[in-house]
């Protein structure tokens, strides 16, 4: 079980703050977000978009990054602090 | 020394805390970025800051070690404020010591520019079209892309 | 503005007066100079700064211009401390506003490096070994050097 | 007349703050120096020093600088100030 964060613009869109996902381990950022897409058009479309980000255990990731069991992943637009 | 708060900061105090027993360095570099009146064309009025607790401080923390490896530096302070703020509020402030000038500038521009990468914070704006989410500057990749070379 | 004065500034108050009626300004970026412990290798008590009156304001004053026209700045404040100082007191002050971060930080590099090398100030060194002017440093020469490529 | 500033290890070495020159005009900050480098072979040696810098009314000058009546001309070691 992994926890699934969404913040900023994508989680105003996809309507959702977090969520949870089962997998099989060792997974992939990649595979998460396949699993999450099939949750619909609208989670399709929007985390296909070449500019989403991920962070796995609060450090920034690509779709390569491995998980495992208790992996916290969150996904979220470009950042705009500063 | 990282803080991610919503209540305002205050230069002086910071400033101090920075010179505090700081007898070999001769450099202060301070930043501070504001909320400005027009940004990418509109007119704001307030934004306010999303970020991803937890990260942005663990993001923060790497970028000071990573501009602690590259410079000689003393003392490092970064505050950045979440939550609502008006027109003019202070948003962020980061602030460097080093033994001379030039490291203390390149150390606090490098933070400047990798946390506008990748410190997990999010503005929304609001306008008077109401409010929008403020879109990634390529500007801002092409300037911590220049750390890299 | 400039100022060239013996009594102490405090940064709070300086910081305060650049951001005043800044709407638009986005970016502040400061700069202060303190007296280290420890010069071209020799242990420091304090020193004097000596200048040549009347050209520390002008030459000061021809450096803000100067990077005024080469960024769009909003406010820009020096201020230089003239005779006796002892270890870790302000020497100098550069305060500078813009819209973009990026003008702030070059614009005062830019004048600090300039000051480093055209605004008329000697100091004298008292150390243990008694007092002793110090050398100019060619690491200065190298920084104005990159702005005129 | 023209009146002449020293400043910094200069002014201490050649143990003079300000003193005046008669110069036939147009002259240069090139024949004062040769002027001053007459007092002395104090003034000779110290005036010689390639890092001698000039000043007339108050900015950086060359010793190809013109000078004319009642221009203020300084002589300095480099700067070290900031």
């Amino acid at each position: 079980m992994n926890k699934i964060l969404f913040f900023g613009q994508l989680k105003e869109r996809i309507g959702c703050a977090n969520t949870q996902v089962e997998l099989e381990y060792p997974s992939s950022v990649a595979e998460v977000k396949l699993q999450l897409q099939q949750r619909g058009e609208l989670w399709q479309q929007l985390l296909a978009q070449g500019n989403v980000l991920s962070a796995v255990n609060q450090t920034m990731a690509s779709d390569e990054t491995d998980i495992n069991a208790g992996d916290e992943i969150a996904f979220f637009p470009p950042v705009t602090g500063g | 020394m990282i803080s991610v708060q919503q209540q305002d900061f205050n230069i002086g105090d910071e400033y101090h805390a920075l010179i505090q027993d700081a007898y070999s360095e001769g450099a202060v570099v301070t930043f501070v970025g504001l909320v400005r009146d027009i940004n990418q064309g509109n007119s704001v009025k307030g934004l306010t800051l999303e970020h991803y607790p937890g990260m942005t401080e663990k993001s923060l923390k790497s970028i000071v070690q990573q501009a602690k490896q590259r410079w000689p530096l003393g003392k490092v302070r970064v505050i950045h404020r979440v939550g609502k703020l008006k027109l003019s509020d202070q948003i962020v402030f980061v602030g460097v010591t080093s033994r001379h000038r030039e490291s203390a500038f390149l150390a606090c521009q490098f933070i400047m520019d990798y946390l506008k990468n990748q410190a997990p914070f999010w503005k929304k704006e609001s306008t008077e079209k109401g409010e929008s989410w403020v879109e990634f500057n390529d500007k801002d990749q092409k300037a911590m892309q220049r750390w890299q070379k």
